[in-house]
């Protein structure tokens, strides 16, 4: 019995911590190819739950993976749009980054509350995206699991393979690391600027899908996610995916498992512990780079 | 090849480049000599896109560039490399050197260049796998000018290539230089020093407080007057 | 001659006080009205005191709203349990609340920028599970309520005294923005402005870069939960809704709009930000989405805040003019 | 350098004279325009309520009822001859500057009685005593109303129609054990329970799980979780581990307890899923559908949404008469079945109203109360007697019957009515218990 509470609670971990990791790159991707510190991902995420929601069980009712495909395409024109309408404008100017941080506090509260204005703070159900269970040996395992599993090991390994091998890629983590030196090899810094908000919100998206179907679409559940997500980008280190990737599954563990024999009210002062005694360890985080 | 004319740039609020007009042909090593702060990183950064200038004209290969952005200007050939290198520090040698050829007119020499650039620095063949930020002074200047070489360069701008260099290694670098130049790549060169490579330039111009105060062909530099007041203290 | 200079100096300060100070008569002890201006000048002062960690040294401090709700938790508890004056009640909140500033402010010292955010948001993300879980002195989720108050006489201080109690609160504000003032013009402030600017050199210069970061947070903590345990002691209350994501996103944004490291743009920007919320507010859910899209658009239209206006405005100015006479002077020397 | 000064002198006068302009403006937004003549002068009324904010739709559901009201008494000439005017003002999220906010404004309105649901939140009490008007409350939350009661010298005019959070943890669990009701042969006698950290909802969970306890049943998982926790896997897989009978959870928060019972069922246990306050909100039924067939839950007060009452009871029927015509109303109007936030803001509007007829008066508070002390007050959901003491209309789950419900076929349906100390032991069977699809 003991073996099946573990196991069930290992799963719980490894599934929230995909969902998490795949929140925190696209975190991680803003801060560290942009310097930007995009207070919005939360309702990146927020916002990609709703059209999810909106494609599926809301209005249009279209099959599953129609709406992963048409959510993660119009959650990269939104983060697309997103920077080209708020952030280029401000990079006419010196000490931009810290205009931005405003700027994306401002949309964080535009956001969340044009959700709140337009579908009220009743709470939308999404359906999973798979149903049913696998029963392996004596252990019950939901198929949505295995799919949010497989689906956030896959994203990492794409984008790890997108930094080192692809060329537009490797672009980004030349931004990351130096934009004058990229702009002298002729590294198009606006397209690279445009491209790293799409692809984080697509990435919010993408979590939103996996994780709504748990916990439900608001107006606020942003913020739940952003904040978990915020510690595993530190706890991890800013630019790092295989940091990202263990922190997410670190963090996710303990708060199963604190949640499990402490209760659910000490899930949070934990992890922040962890975070500190980690940080205090390694204060850029266990694979800081960027 | 390389045409400014009557030039004007502010840094911030400050009036950096006073109408200045510099002229490379093509195939012609030019230097512009200069105090620290006189401006002349500074007309490098403005004729390679990454400062605005405030008025004036510069024309490249018989094309308008005046405020074109950074990477058109690359794509044009026109190459700037940077006094203070702005290496990827994270990434591998190898690695430099491809982002150098990011732009697809130079993606499509990837190969060739790559060979030229091994050919002209054999050491970098040895620390291909090594992270930028490993290399020593001289080795970054070489990835430096070899990232440069990979952008597919017609011209290049070259920003003080022996700041903070031994002597040796110096010498080596402006032989390398003169002999990119000799494979018939232009070259504006910015420098403080100099003895060494006024020797090598087909013609060279003085800068002082954002001005051309002198230009002069092969060799004048040294016998003007006024230059060698100012730099050799004679 | 030495005071005609200082009252020049700070004209538009003291300009700006005259006004505060003789609004309520102009107004007649409007109560809403002077309510509001008190929550201005509240959140002006914790904005300023969390400007001074963010905006002067650049240590980016996330734990200022729990800064601000340990004061007000101290001064309400301390007042019922211990029976401390609440006029006493008031600088304690501010003592605890520096306590944790510096208890905090240890595992950070070696940590830059976003890492001491995270590790202070940590404090806030904490701070409620504690409240809730010390329920039986704080009364988890439902908050404290009904304790005592200052009293002067027949004046309570009290929002639903606003007269008496604006005053309270302008003076406590005004010398506290006053001590905020004359820290960053003080040898500290110019530590904290090297460090910001210059880390290398001002290390060189022999600054200690720990010892500044703990008296950051120990001062603008200080004066966050001094200002907590006033606006408990106003309201009457004080609970862990405190601590929502709302508030600090406001308080933030007051103290960005109005310019980082520009005293006293945090205040301005409180002013404009509170004012305008509760101008928004008959349009009900619509509201915050108005008041998001204006701080955007101010931002973009003015990047550096709304305290370096009259500098935008001028280098703008400056930057046209220069340009026309480059142009001009092009011009004559080309024609020779 | 002079000129400079003295620009940025202007600029701060101006600054600092526009915001003083735009202050007085915007609370001139809320004070009316023309003053008419005394007999036409309308009767205010001021609801206190959440608008924004988690609770938003609890707020929507009070706003409404109080709007039907003011239609159906205006269209029969108004209360003593004079129109009834609503003045909504928004509680939020409940931060001190909005609770001065709703003080400020309704009490510069000048209303001469102010709505209240329930807050949990005792500070609004404090702020609502302020405005110095009569104020009905229509309760359910002690701690509210203890607030008042701590300070009744002081402002004597409060009204509370309900005072029964205590009183209802016990009868539920005896309800749900009742096999009068509940028709199920419970596979073992453990019950897990998730609880919300929110006084009301705490309270609760101790009255049931004492009573749990007391008759004999283990309690496998006793959980405090953050109010707004949307997160249970790791309570899940206990859950799933100990597969107990009952699953209560006691959460006023329809977010928690959707998330909550979404994931149980991904992958459901052979447990009764058992819930209290969250069961009357529209909220949680629409986000399920015919899923939530099967939920259990409780509610104080005569609320039989969408079964009909058929028993012999001739109060009960008179009750219901008056819910249904709500309901109909609401549903006609508004597209939307009530919650029963509704009708009891409509039992604390129109016991009011009576009152206020009988007296011939809407300001003098102390002959209003009076009148409601004399003639108890029968309304949609009971009827209310008002106690001098505590001036609540029932009190500790008196006088008001308990309602048991469970989802059947995506509908509210009353299983059973119970009332007084023995409400879960000496019930009225309505409807039969249908045993929940995951269990089948």
């Amino acid at each position: 019995m003991a073996a099946e509470q573990a196991v069930n609670l290992v799963i719980v971990g490894i599934t929230l911590g995909a969902v998490y990791a795949v929140m925190a790159l696209g975190l991680s991707f803003i801060y560290g190819i942009t310097k930007i510190f995009n207070y919005a991902h939360g309702a990146f995420f927020t916002w990609g739950a709703y059209f999810a929601w909106m494609l599926s069980s809301g209005y249009l009712h279209l099959p599953y993976p129609a709406v992963v495909v048409i959510t993660v395409v119009i959650m990269f024109f939104f983060g697309f749009g997103y920077e080209k309408a708020f952030m280029y404008p401000l990079r006419r100017f010196a000490g931009w980054d810290i205009t931005a941080i405003i700027v994306t506090l401002g949309s964080a509260l535009l956001f969340d509350n044009l959700a709140l204005a337009l579908f009220g703070t009743r709470a939308k159900r999404m359906p999973y995206l798979v149903e049913g269970n696998f029963v392996v040996g004596g252990f019950t395992i939901t198929r949505h699991e295995v799919v949010t599993l497989i689906i956030g090991l896959a994203i990492m390994v794409l984008l790890i393979l997108f930094l080192g091998k692809v060329r537009q890629g490797m672009a980004m983590k030349g931004v990351a690391q130096d934009q004058t030196g990229a702009r002298i090899v002729g590294i198009p810094i606006n397209k690279i600027f445009s491209y790293t908000f799409a692809i984080a919100a697509a990435l919010a998206g993408v979590s939103a899908i996996l994780l709504a179907p748990k916990i439900l679409v608001y107006p606020t559940v942003g913020w739940v996610v952003f904040i978990k997500a915020f510690v595993v980008m530190v706890f991890g280190g800013v630019g790092s995916i295989k940091g990202t990737a263990i922190a997410a599954f670190i963090l996710a563990m303990v708060e199963a498992f604190v949640t499990f024999y402490l209760g659910g009210i000490w899930g949070t002062p934990i992890f922040i512990l962890v975070l500190i005694i980690m940080l205090t360890i390694r204060p850029k985080g266990l694979f800081g780079t960027w | 090849m390389l045409e400014v004319d009557q030039v004007n740039a502010c840094y911030g609020e400050f009036h950096v480049l006073k109408d200045v007009s510099v002229r490379v042909s093509e195939g012609e090593l030019v230097v512009i000599f200069g105090p620290n702060g006189h401006g002349k990183s500074t007309l490098l950064k403005t004729i390679c896109g990454l400062l605005p200038s405030v008025s004036g004209r510069i024309t490249f290969d018989g094309q308008p560039i005046t405020g074109l952005s950074a990477e058109k200007i690359v794509e044009m050939g026109l190459v700037y490399i940077a006094e203070d290198r702005h290496l990827f520090p994270g990434m591998t040698v190898l690695q430099n050197l491809k982002l150098g050829a990011y732009t697809p007119h130079a993606r499509a020499k990837e190969a060739e260049n790559l060979e030229y650039v091994f050919q002209l620095f054999p050491k970098l063949k040895d620390r291909l796998n090594k992270n930028a930020s490993t290399l020593s002074g001289g080795e970054a200047r070489m990835l430096a000018i070899g990232r440069g070489l990979m952008s597919q360069a017609k011209f290049l701008a070259i920003d003080e290539p022996s700041l903070g260099l031994s002597p040796i290694v110096r010498r080596d670098v402006f032989r390398t230089i003169k002999e990119i130049n000799t494979g018939g790549i232009s070259i504006l060169l910015v420098e403080q020093n100099v003895a060494r490579i006024a020797e090598m330039a087909d013609r060279t111009y003085l800068m002082e407080d954002g001005r051309i105060v002198f230009e002069g062909g092969k060799d004048e530099a040294l016998k003007d007057e006024h230059v060698r007041e100012v730099f050799l203290g004679i | 001659m030495v005071v005609s200079k200082i009252l020049r100096k700070n004209a538009f300060m003291l300009g700006a006080l005259l006004v505060l100070a003789l609004l309520p008569i102009a107004l007649r002890g409007n109560a809403h009205v002077l309510n509001i201006l008190s929550a201005c000048l509240i959140w002006g002062v914790v904005a300023s005191a969390w400007d001074l960690s963010i905006g002067y040294a650049s240590v980016w401090s996330f734990g200022h709203i729990a800064f601000f709700v340990i004061g007000g938790y101290t001064g309400a508890m301390t007042v019922m349990y211990l029976g401390i004056p609440p006029e006493a009640a008031i600088p304690l909140g501010g003592v605890a609340a520096a306590v944790i500033g510096i208890l905090i402010a240890l595992p950070c010292l070696r940590l830059h920028g976003i890492y001491i955010a995270m590790v202070t948001f940590g404090v806030h993300l904490v701070l409620s599970t504690f409240i809730l879980r010390w329920r039986d002195y704080t009364f988890g989720a439902t908050g404290l309520s009904g304790f005592e108050r200052i009293q002067l006489g027949q004046y309570v201080f009290s929002s639903s005294v606003p007269f008496f109690s604006y005053y309270v609160i302008f003076g406590v504000s005004v010398l506290l923005l006053f001590i905020i003032y004359r820290v960053i013009n003080s040898t500290i402030g110019l530590a904290f402005v090297g460090l910001r600017d210059s880390e290398p050199f001002a290390k060189s210069l022999g600054i200690n870069e720990y010892k500044y970061k703990l008296i950051v947070f120990g001062i603008s903590a200080f004066i966050a939960g001094l200002m907590g345990a006033l606006y408990t002691s106003f309201y009457g209350t004080v609970s862990p809704f405190m601590l929502e994501v709302s508030t600090f996103l406001m308080v933030l944004i007051m103290l960005m709009l109005g310019g980082l490291g520009r005293f006293p743009g945090a205040v301005i920007g409180a002013f404009v930000i509170t004012v305008l919320s509760e101008a928004l507010r008959p349009l009900v859910l619509w509201r915050f989405v108005i008041l998001g899209a204006i701080v955007i658009t101010v931002m973009i239209a003015m990047p550096q805040g709304l305290m370096a206006l009259p500098q935008t405005i001028k280098s703008f100015a400056r930057r046209v003019t220069q340009r026309k006479q480059i142009k001009k002077d092009s011009i004559k020397t080309s024609s020779i | 350098m002079k000129r400079q000064k003295l620009v940025k002198l202007i600029i701060g006068f101006g600054l600092v004279a526009v915001l003083a302009i735009s202050i007085p403006l915007v609370s001139g937004c809320t004070s009316p325009a023309a003053t008419p003549t005394p007999e036409e002068e309308p009767i205010k009324v001021g609801i206190a309520t959440t608008i924004t904010g988690a609770l938003a739709d609890d707020g929507r559901m009070h706003v409404r009822a109080l709007e039907m009201a003011r239609d159906r008494i205006n269209a029969e000439g108004g209360l003593l001859g004079r129109p009834v005017e609503l003045l909504t003002a928004d509680l939020g999220n409940y931060t001190p500057t909005e609770l001065a906010a709703v003080r400020d404004t309704l009490k510069s309105a000048g209303v001469d009685m102010v709505n209240y649901n329930w807050a949990v939140y005792p500070a609004v009490t404090d702020y609502l005593m302020e405005i110095d008007s009569l104020v009905m409350h229509h309760g359910w939350v002690s701690v509210d109303w203890q607030e008042w009661y701590d300070n009744k010298d002081s402002f004597p005019y409060w009204m509370t129609l309900n005072q029964t959070e205590e009183g209802y943890g016990v009868p539920y669990f005896q309800a749900l054990t009742n096999p009068e009701m509940v028709t199920w042969d419970f596979p073992n006698k453990k019950a897990a329970i998730i609880v919300c950290d929110l006084d009301y909802s705490v309270v609760q969970a101790e009255w049931w799980r004492e009573e749990a306890e007391r008759a004999g049943w283990e309690i496998v998982l006793y959980e405090i979780h953050p109010v707004g926790n949307v997160e249970f896997g790791a309570q899940m897989a206990k859950i799933r581990q100990e597969n107990p009978a009952i699953i209560f959870m006691s959460s006023v928060i329809s977010t928690e307890v959707i998330a909550a019972y979404a994931d149980f069922l991904e992958n459901p246990t052979d447990s009764l899923f058992v819930i209290t306050w969250v069961i009357n909100k529209p909220e949680f039924w629409s986000a399920f559908g015919e899923q939530a067939d099967g939920v259990l839950g409780t509610v104080p007060g005569f609320f039989m949404v969408d079964s009909a009452y058929t028993g012999s009871n001739p109060e009960y029927q008179t009750y219901y008469a008056k819910g249904r015509a709500i309901w109909d109303e609401c549903l006609e109007r508004y597209g939307e079945r009530p919650s029963l936030q509704t009708i009891c803001a409509d039992d604390s509007f129109w016991v009011w109203a009576e009152a206020v007829e009988r007296v011939g008066s809407v300001d003098d508070y102390d002959a209003i109360m009076e009148a409601m002390f004399d003639y108890p007050y029968v309304g949609a959901t009971g009827t209310y007697g008002f106690d001098r003491d505590t001036h609540a209309g029932s009190y500790q789950a008196g006088n008001v019957p308990l309602g048991f419900y469970q989802i059947q076929g995506g509908e509210v349906i009353t299983l059973a009515v119970g009332e007084g100390e023995n409400a879960g032991k000496n019930i009225e069977k309505i409807t039969d218990f249908q045993v929940p699809w995951w269990l089948e």
